[in-house]
Formats: structure tokens, C-alpha cells, sequence
């Protein structure tokens, strides 16, 4: 087995300024995946944007809000087969959407009602992982057991910055190194967990550089590169399925907009940097360089982004077209083979509301 | 008096505490620059210094561990956690060094810390956000539980909690965060722990209730004022426990109904329902009746109110009590 | 059929499970090669490969929370956590995904994993290895527990948890591991989770208790036999609870003591007690009376034998009972 | 502030082997310094050879051998100042005899006698941690809290290769970067957790690497060369004592003894490679290193071992002559205030107990 050397420090970038930096091109991206990258960035995007208006309507409930990090989302994900398994933080939480996930699926999760909560097998997505952090043990798990049945299967993970300060990164990045588990650890780093600055959630000089401690590569991307992504994710993916185990990555973005809707981040955060940020988002980005490419014009960007709206207009009505919820659901689900006190305890109720 | 939010009046013991007491230092994630999620950490960094207050590593283990050796130096930890599902990482820690550590010194050393948090539900929030983990605090050797119900009380509890020589854990109802405004008392207040309060005098059943369910207990009890008359107790401190006053009030009604939003098994209730079923077996009159949380995961928003024990399903409880 | 310890029952229908399904795989720490600090999981490895009894590093966060994932990949694990006390660091994934991850596919995914640990104080050991720790695993939804007592069970009832669809937590004794042999079923042998087992008939009172407890339980049964008739009501499994088999018995007998190592605040002597406030007050003749350990740190083991229930203590209950 | 670096790869060394490897000296250590250090590693390994014999005969409990690792304890405690504080694994049990504790108190923890349990304030000792990993970050929160006293206080914990793998370790050493707490994270890298080989237990090229990921600086030394230890740790104190924060030691030794008392290697562990170890086990390399230097002769030697031996015997005398503990302390220290009920069940125990 070759050492494993200290994570790279430097970002890798494949999109340009259009000015001092070149753009590069990604082998095997023609315009066709190109095209198809911007559609699910702007499907991302709209949705995030839909969202915050939805909550501020009061349609949906707190909501953590995604943007300018639809890159690393998309362009994670783009670099996996469809067989391949995501494990999401909420902040991720309409990452499905790549997937094929309605839109009113995941409006619903955020809308606190039963029709959010789907089988991951139907999308190979495990559930949105609230608590921080500890959907890393799972996908590595899952990415492990893949490897003992003989499938090669890679598991994505994504998680944030702070996230690496959690007892459950750190277990679950241990077994990935010593388990050769086929996953990959996407850590978006925006430099911000709620309030708490990367300068006070690690004294670490680059959050790759933790890789090392589990023998695991680590690599910088630019977060907010959709191809840097990408690039990344594939060779991570590569190394996976021919069983060379796990890889990191740290997405290094920023935190644009409030960590949630009920979040107010003009207490901490400086707006100066946040202005720069969103200036420069992940989107506009990419469009500047397939517009230098070439491969996108004016006419078909507004197309892009009428069809995800109107997929967001659908999605919401179809979400609040959901029949109310059964007050039953409360008992389900939770034991295949429910303690029987349970079933009194659904009767009892049921005569209760009954009787109100 | 001022009128003071729930969320108010804890930020205003910590101001007390933390004047009163050089030693007393808050730590947590997003207590410092942002006041805490729920702003009951607000201008503790401005007044006390960053030192004091804490931005810590997105850690809760690494935050209730630290506490432990901060101790040992001499400070007195207020930990928050930010919310009751998050504890479960320090829960290690807990049990195992929090609640052992004075005895494994022969009780030459002191381990004052505070654990604070939100707990419970009703708050249309995402998964997560809403459990009632006063269990996993009240089972665990060494450690106290107190949770208010009011404004003062969650000013004087925690007040107390911090004062005391022990690891006291302290469940805070996100729920009336802020809801209702009341007097509470300035400056110092201290409301010692394991003192009940009868939160409303009755002659014919006893609500045994604490944190957000007193809320819900005291509306009961006005919606059956005219066919019975509850008393509802306010336990306040599960640990310890005011024996003497749950004992007194079941000796005077002889019928009771135990109300709690966690899970059933093994929930408080039932240690409730066991202190009586030894100590005032011959008093009781009827079935001691448990509304409860299920055994389940807390549900999606759309409809916890089935879940969480509500004012009809306690009124049921207390008919059937009657009717036994 | 042959005799068996209860270590070696465990490790018998670890073999028949791993043989009978071949997505059952064991992890923990020091299974493998070395085959367990207890050796329940010895041979395993030879026999089946090291993918599937797996000595993982030192992380039990790390093994309960990989093991959610390996059920994602169709895999069944059962879990070893090396001692009581130190499965505390597993239990935010235990309460936060073990309990929940079912009820969030809408019960279109099972996580059908096993965690199993040996439990339990009197065997000399230095701190914590002595803890109780059911209160946290039956208080948590979504997750069942059991705890045998005798070599039979120990295999019947761990058969059951592998095979449960659900989550189980199976608690052993470990001072029982190797006190007594006993007759055990050959081959395949499943002891179904929520039946009580009447270890001992009587008809004046019933005694409640579980794992090692029932030791005790019979022994101070036998030493009253003269005085009193008591039955001994083995639960076998706290959650599912065989809710029948508890109500007939104390219908039959009215009254009760519940024994139970752990310490007493929630612990499950007191969902015992309320689950017979609630349903069978008027069956009782007496108090409910818990023998317990108490709520303090497990002592040092020079003084255990006065922390543990014992067959005096339990002695003592059963006249206060019959005196009341 | 400077950038961290990535941990030394190589072991640092002060003993040579007098032949190839020549012998260094350490500044500062003169003729009776390096035979209080000689007297510190004897005393510790006589407590461990008669440990176990009194183990045999039934006189303490279960018992964790620290054979060979001897070099490390005494080595790092000799860098400290009494005021600096010492956060031990229970495989550092005897420790506290580097400060003065008598002995009967160590055999009496084992011999679950409550006389075993101290006054971490009498000795700035704090108590054996049974559970793994779980004292570092009381030893970082500790550090942490001197600092802001305005303390030069320093503290040093000890814990093992397998205690990397814990979320505590990482809990705690990320609060140490964070906080610049004055702490010493010393990892005996005895290369087994029990049964479990490093290899097993970590993909990470070295412990020491894993440092880097919380900001921290790593160095690697043999663990069995006393002097190396010494200095390093020194290093160390300096560091912490002038502000700058936490060093991370791995302190390379080998497990030449069964994990306790309890266990059997033979199960698990290459005999050759015990046998190799066991010939060039610390203290003996210590001793020729004096003998080359001239400071220690094997008179000298004799008079130093008889001593520690002197010092066991009258300690298990002192430990077995202890009255038996009373029942009634099962009750006490738990809590300063203990809620009512404790109260009556120890009076209720002691009616049983009187009774029977
Ligand atoms: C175990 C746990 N502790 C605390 C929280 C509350 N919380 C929600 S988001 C968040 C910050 C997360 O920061 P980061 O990991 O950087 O992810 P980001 O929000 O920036 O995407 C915190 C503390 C939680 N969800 N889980
Ligand atoms: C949290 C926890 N899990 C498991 C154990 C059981 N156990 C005791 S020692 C040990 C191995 C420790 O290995 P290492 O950290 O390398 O220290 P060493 O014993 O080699 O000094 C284990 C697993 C424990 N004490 N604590
Ligand atoms: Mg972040
Ligand atoms: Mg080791």
C-alpha cells in the first residue's frame, strides 16, 4: 500500500475569472452534460429560492437554506451512478431532486408531513440526517457492507465544517481508513457552523489536512467550482470501485445567506464578505463559463430556469393538495412488530379524538 | 417586578449568576457572538468577556468532558446544549465522569455543573427538535434534574442549579419560551431544588405534572372545574424529588393522573406512579392513570398534537380515574 | 440435549444464527481473533471469516453507527459492546437512528441489528463494569430489550433478537456467565421476545424480576418457603413486556416485590409498578415494593454485596409487604 | 501564529544501543537526576512485577500490567512540576507513586478497597479513568481553565493507541487546539488495544499524524527510551507554559505483557516478537545507558531495587490491614446534598444488614 501523504493545500479549480486565471475543460463533459449540470444546478437553486418565499408565506416550516451551494451538490453527484448511495445533512435536504425525487417530496419534509418521508431505496438517499454529523458512520457502514457483498457500490456523504468537530466524523472517518470502505467524505465547508467560525471550530490548518489521521487522501476544492466538484468527486469515485477506499474532500465555499429562515446573521457574520460571495455564487459562475464556451445562451437559460420554476409551482401545490395527516401515523412505522400497548395506546386515541 | 419571558428569565439568572459568582462561565455552541439559538445566552459575551462565554466546537461531548476538567480548575460550567436530541453525544461523559466524579474523589472535590437545554415538542420544528430526555438525566447516579414551568421558576431553578454543589441538569419548555410574560423576581432569586409547588389547589385528584405539562394540567383542571376538582403539582425537581408534597396532595385527593411528555416506559410518571404505588397504596382510590408521550419516535410536525399528552386526552385520564 | 454455561449458550446461537443466515455478522471490539473478553464470541471468526466477525477499533459510536449503514446494505449485525458502562458512547446513534431510522423510511427499511453486552455487577471488577444500563435502551423507542437469566434463555432469546425485524438490545448476566450449566436446546432454539416465564410457582405473592435478579429472587423465595407461597415471574424481555403474564399473577396473588439491580429513580422495577397502578390496583393487597440499587455510583467492589438487591433484602421487602 | 506541520516521521532517541546507535545526553539531567529518573522507572516496574504476583495470590483484583512501558510514565512525569496535573488511563495506575503516593493506596483501587480512591488535589493526580479515552478532554478542560486563571499550570494525559479511535480523543483534542489549552497529549503506542493490532485499529500512516487535523503539533519518540520521553515532553511543558498551546506526543513502545491480568496473549500476539521486546525491554536499556555513563553501578542497582521492594512489601501489608470497608459508604459522596430518599435507604440497609 503507497503512504498516504498530507492532503494537498492549494484549491483545485477548473472554471476560470474570464480574465488572469484560464478555464479548463473536464474530459468526457461535452455540452450535453454540461447542459445537464446547469439544469440541475438551476433546479437546486430555484428550489432553495421558492423555498425561503414558501416559509415566508408560511407554507412550509423552518427551513435551512442551500444557497451557493448548489455546486457541490450537483456536482458531487453528477460523478455518481444512479446505483450509488447519497447520505445527506439537512442541508441537503433537496439534494433527491437529482434524483429524480419530486419536488413536493421534499417541500412536504419541510412542510412536517408524513408525505416527506420516502423509502431510500426508491432513490438509493438515505434520510435527511438531522443530528450533526452522524450520517457519516452510516454511509461509511453502508459503503463497507457494499464491499462485503461484492458490489461496487460507492457511498457520497456530505456534511459541514463543523461537523469534523463531532466525535461521530471522526468514528466514522477511523472505519473508512481501516475498513477500505468505497466512500466519499464531502465536507461543505462554508466556514461557518450557525454563528461559530471555522477559527473557533478547529485549530486544524486546513480541514483536509484531518484526512491524514485515518489514512485517508485528502484533496481542497474550490466548493464553489461545479467541475472542480465534480472532477474530484469522479476520481474519488474511481479510486472507490477499484476498492482503494475512501476519499475526502473539502469544499471550500462560504455561507451566503442565513444558516436557516429563523436564523439573523447580521449578529455575527460580516455582510461585507457576504456581499463579495454572493457576487461571485456558484451559479453565475458557471454560466459565465459555458457562456464562454459557448455551450448556453440567454434564451436557453431562461428556459432552464422557467421549467424549474414551474416544477416548483407544481411541487408546492401537489404538497399542499396532500390530504391532512392521519393522526394513526403516530403509531406506525416505529416497530415492524409493535409492543402490543402500543395498538391500546392507537385505540385509545382514536376513541379520544373521536369523542372531542 | 418585571414581566419576563421564560427565555428572559433564564437569560436573566445567568446575568445574576454571573455577577454574583466570578467563577460561573457559560459554554456552548452559538452562546457567545449570537446569544444562542434562542437568545437566552444574550450579552453574556459583551458583559462577561469571550473567556466567560464560549463559542465552542460543534462538540457536546468535548464540551460537557471539558466542564468536567474545568471544574477541576475551579470553574463552575454552565453547558447548553442546543438542543435536547443533541445531548445524547455527552451523554458518555454524563453518566460515567459527571455523575461519579465527586464520589470517585471521596467527595473532596466539587463538580458544579450546570447542564442546560430546550427540550420538548409542539414546535413545528424538523426531527429532532423535540424530545422529553428527562429520563436518560434522572436515571443516571449523581446528577439532579430540574425542570420549570414558569418565568420565576426558571430563573430561581436554574439560579439554584448552578449554585448547588452538584451536576444538576436543567430542561427548559421551549415551548413557553415565550409564550406568556410574568413577574419575576430581580436580582438574586434562588428557588431551591426539590421543593414542589401546587400550581393550583383541588380536593378530588392530583395532577402530577412538571415543565410544559403543567400547562396543559392546569388547563384540564379549569375544563373539569365543574365536575371535579384537581389539584395540579408542579413537581419542579425531579431530583430530588419533594416526596412529602406528591404524598400530601395524594393523602388529600386520593386519586391521580400523571402527565408527561416522554415516552411512557420507564418515563418519570412511572417512577411517580411507583413512589405511590409503595408509599401511598391504602390512600389511593383508584387506578394511578399515566397520559403520556408513546413509545414511538416523536412525530412529524403535522401531527405531534396527537402525540403530546393535550388537554382532552388528560381530561379522559381524569374520567377515568373517576370512574374507576 | 448438552449442558451449557450461559457464555457458551450465547456463543452456540451465535453459530446457529450465522449459520442458518448468512447476512448475521458480528462486530465489536476484540471478537475476532481473540474471540471476546468473555469469549462468547470465540470460534466465530475460524469458522466464518473475519467479514463477517469483525474486530473493529475502538469506537462504539463507530460500531452502532456503521451497523445502521450495514443494515442499509442488507446486512444483520449484531453488535458486542465490551461492557455495560461503555456502551454509553453509542447512545446518541442508538436514540437517534437505531430507535428512529424504521419509522423515517415509513417502515419501508428494517434495521434489524442486534446490540448485546454483558450487564451487571458482584464479579470483583474494577469501575464500571458493573452497570445496569436498561433503563436507557428500554426507555428509548423503537428498540426492544431483553435480558435472560438462565443458558436457555440466553440462546432463545438472543436467536429471537437476531431475528427480530426490529432493533434489540440483549442484556447478559455476566455473573452468570459461567456459574451454572444448564441444558440447552440443540440447534436452532428461539425463546420468542415478550413471554414472561414463571420460574417458580407460588400463589401469597409475586416476585418481578429479570437477569440476574432472578437469582436472587428464587433464592429468597426458597429461604421464605416456610412463611409464604411466592412466585417468581422471570420477565425475560422489558420491552415487548408480557403485560398478561405480569397482571395474572399478581391477580393471583396481590402483592408484589420488584427486584431490579439497577439504580431505583426509572428504573424498570418502576414501569412495573405504575404499569400495576394503573391496571391492577384493586387487584393489590399491599404495597408495591422495589428492591433496587440505589442512585449512587456503583461502589467499589469491596462493599458491592451491600449495593446489589440480595436475598435479605428481598427478604425483608416480602415481610414489610405481607405485614402491611 | 506559525503553520502547523505535519508530525515528525521519525522516532527521536537519546539512548543509543552502545554499539551502532551512539548514546546522546540530555541538557539539564545531571548524575542525580538520572538516577532519581533510575530509582522512578525501578519503583514502578517493582510495584508492576509484585502487582501481578500479589494478583496470583488472590491479594487485589484484576490488574493492568504496564510492564515496559514504565520508560514513558516516569519519563514524562519527570518533566513536569508538582503543580502541573496528571490525567491517567488505568494502565498508568501506579503513577501516582511518582508523587508521593503510597503505594497501599494503588494496590488498594485494585483491591476495590475505597482507601484506593484519593484526593486528585493531594497529589494533582486526577483519578484512574477506566473508560477509554474519557479523560482527555477533562485533562484539556483542566489546561483550558488554568490558562484563564492566568495559571502557568500544565497537564499531561495518558492514554493509549486504541484511544485515538474514540470520539472523546478527538473531542478533546480539537477543544485543545481550539482553546490553545497548555495540555500534553501523550498516546502510548503500545501498538494493541487488547487483541486488537494498530493495524486494525487505524489506517493513518502514524499517530502522530493525527495531530495536524486539530492544529497541533506531533512528535514522534520511543516510548521505551526514557530519555526521549523526558525531552519531548519537555518540549512540551515549555510550549504550554509559554502559551503556545498543546503538543501531541506518540510515545512508540510495545506491549510486552497480556493487556490484564485477565487476558491471554497467546491467543492473539506473536511470541517472538513479546520475546524480542522482553530482552530489550526500558528499564534494562536505561540501566546500560547509566553503566556507560558511569553514574550507576550494580551495587547501586541492588540497593535502588531493594528499596522499591521494601516499599511493596510494607505497602500490601499496610493495603491488607485496612479495616473493612463499612457498607454504609455505599451512601455517601455521591452527592453533597443528597436527595432525601439515599438517606433512608442507607438506613433502611443497615436495619437489613444488623438484622441479618
Ligand atoms: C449533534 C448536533 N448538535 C447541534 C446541532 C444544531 N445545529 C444545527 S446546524 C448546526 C451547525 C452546523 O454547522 P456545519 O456542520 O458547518 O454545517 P452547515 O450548517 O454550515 O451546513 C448546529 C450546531 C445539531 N443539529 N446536531
Ligand atoms: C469506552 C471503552 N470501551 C472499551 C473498554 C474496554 N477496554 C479496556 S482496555 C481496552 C483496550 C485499550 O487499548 P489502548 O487504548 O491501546 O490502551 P492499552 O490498553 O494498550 O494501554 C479496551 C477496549 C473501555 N475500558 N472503555
Ligand atoms: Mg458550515
Ligand atoms: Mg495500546
Amino acid at each position: 500500500m503507497s503512504r498516504v501523504l498530507p492532503a494537498e493545500g492549494d484549491l483545485r479549480r477548473v472554471i476560470g475569472d474570464g480574465d488572469a486565471i484560464p478555464d479548463r475543460e473536464v474530459e468526457g463533459l461535452g455540452a450535453d452534460e454540461l447542459l445537464q449540470l446547469y439544469r440541475n444546478l438551476v433546479l437546486l437553486r430555484t428550489y432553495d429560492e421558492r423555498s425561503v418565499v414558501y416559509h415566508r408565506q408560511g407554507r412550509i416550516g423552518t427551513y435551512a437554506i442551500f444557497w451557493n451551494h448548489e455546486a457541490m451538490q450537483a456536482g458531487s453527484v453528477f460523478a455518481l451512478d444512479d446505483r450509488d448511495w447519497i447520505f445527506p445533512a439537512y442541508r441537503e435536504s433537496a439534494i433527491g431532486l437529482l434524483r429524480g425525487m419530486p419536488v413536493s417530496t421534499v417541500l412536504s419534509w419541510w412542510r412536517g408531513h408524513p408525505a416527506g418521508w420516502w423509502n431510500p431505496k426508491d432513490y438509493n438517499l438515505a434520510s435527511i440526517c438531522v443530528p450533526i454529523a452522524t450520517q457519516i458512520p452510516h454511509a461509511v457502514g453502508f459503503a463497507w457492507g457494499s464491499r462485503l457483498n461484492r458490489e461496487d457500490t460507492v457511498a457520497l456523504t456530505l456534511f459541514g465544517d463543523g461537523a469534523t468537530s463531532e466525535g461521530a466524523f471522526h468514528e466514522g472517518a477511523t472505519f473508512a481508513g481501516v475498513m477500505k470502505a468505497p466512500v466519499i467524505l464531502l465536507c461543505n465547508n462554508n466556514q461557518w457552523a450557525i454563528s461559530t467560525p471555522l477559527s473557533k471550530q478547529t485549530a486544524a490548518p486546513t480541514l483536509a489536512d484531518k484526512a491524514i489521521g485515518y489514512g485517508i487522501p485528502g484533496v481542497r476544492v474550490d466548493g464553489c467550482d461545479v467541475l472542480a466538484v465534480y472532477e474530484a468527486t469522479r476520481d474519488a469515485v474511481l479510486r472507490a470501485r477499484a476498492g482503494d477506499g475512501p476519499t475526502f474532500i473539502e469544499a471550500v465555499s462560504y455561507r451566503a445567506a442565513p444558516h436557516a429562515t429563523a436564523d439573523d446573521p447580521s449578529l455575527y457574520i460580516d455582510p461585507q464578505r457576504v456581499e463579495e460571495q454572493r457576487e461571485n455564487e456558484c451559479i453565475g459562475r458557471f454560466e459565465r463559463y459555458l457562456k464562454r464556451l459557448g455551450v448556453l445562451g440567454d434564451e436557453q437559460a431562461a428556459a432552464v430556469k422557467a421549467e424549474a420554476l414551474e416544477l416548483m409551482r407544481a411541487g408546492i401545490s401537489a404538497a399542499e393538495a396532500e390530504p391532512p395527516a392521519d393522526p394513526s401515523l403516530v403509531f406506525e412505522h416505529a416497530y415492524a412488530d409493535p409492543p402490543p400497548p402500543l395498538l391500546a395506546d392507537r385505540d385509545e386515541l382514536l376513541r379520544i379524538l373521536g369523542d372531542a | 417586578m418585571p414581566e419576563l419571558l421564560l427565555v428572559e428569565a433564564v437569560n436573566d439568572a445567568l446575568h445574576v449568576e454571573m455577577q454574583r459568582d466570578e467563577s460561573v462561565m457559560i459554554l456552548g455552541e452559538d452562546v457567545g457572538t449570537l446569544g444562542g439559538v434562542f437568545r437566552a445566552t444574550a450579552g453574556l459575551q459583551e458583559r462577561f468577556g469571550a473567556h466567560r462565554c464560549v463559542d465552542t466546537p460543534l462538540a457536546e461531548a468535548g464540551i460537557v468532558g471539558t466542564a468536567v476538567g474545568l471544574c477541576m480548575a475551579g470553574w463552575r460550567p454552565v453547558c447548553e446544549m442546543q438542543y435536547d436530541a443533541f445531548s445524547y453525544p455527552a451523554l458518555d461523559q454524563l453518566i460515567n465522569h459527571v455523575g461519579r466524579y465527586r464520589w470517585r474523589t471521596r467527595g473532596r472535590m466539587s463538580f458544579p455543573l450546570t447542564i442546560r437545554m430546550p427540550y420538548g415538542g409542539g414546535v413545528r420544528a424538523p426531527e429532532l427538535h423535540d424530545d422529553s430526555p428527562e429520563t436518560y438525566y434522572v436515571h443516571t447516579p449523581g446528577v439532579k434534574v430540574a425542570i420549570p414551568s414558569t418565568p420565576a421558576d426558571a430563573k430561581g431553578l436554574l439560579a439554584a442549579a448552578i449554585r448547588d454543589p452538584d451536576p444538576v441538569v436543567v430542561l427548559e419548555p421551549k415551548l413557553h419560551y415565550r409564550t406568556t410574560k410574568e413577574d419575576v423576581p430581580e436580582g438574586e432569586h434562588v428557588v431551591p431544588l426539590g421543593k414542589a409547588r401546587i400550581a393550583r389547589e383541588g380536593s378530588d385528584l392530583t395532577m402530577v405534572c412538571y415543565g410544559a405539562m403543567v400547562h396543559v394540567s392546569l388547563a384540564a383542571a379549569e375544563t373539569l372545574a365543574d365536575e371535579v376538582s384537581c389539584e395540579v403539582l408542579d413537581l419542579r425537581s425531579l431530583k430530588p424529588l419533594d416526596e412529602d408534597a406528591l404524598l400530601a396532595s395524594v393523602a388529600k385527593t386520593g386519586r391521580v393522573v400523571v402527565v408527561q411528555e416522554a415516552p411512557r416506559v420507564c418515563g418519570f410518571a412511572a417512577e411517580v406512579a411507583a413512589v405511590l404505588a409503595e408509599k401511598a397504596i391504602f390512600d389511593l382510590h383508584g387506578p394511578v392513570v399515566r397520559v403520556t408521550g408513546y413509545d414511538v419516535p416523536y412525530p412529524y410536525w403535522q401531527i405531534e398534537d396527537a402525540y403530546m399528552p393535550s388537554v382532552v386526552r388528560v381530561v379522559d385520564a381524569v374520567r377515568r380515574v373517576l370512574a374507576a
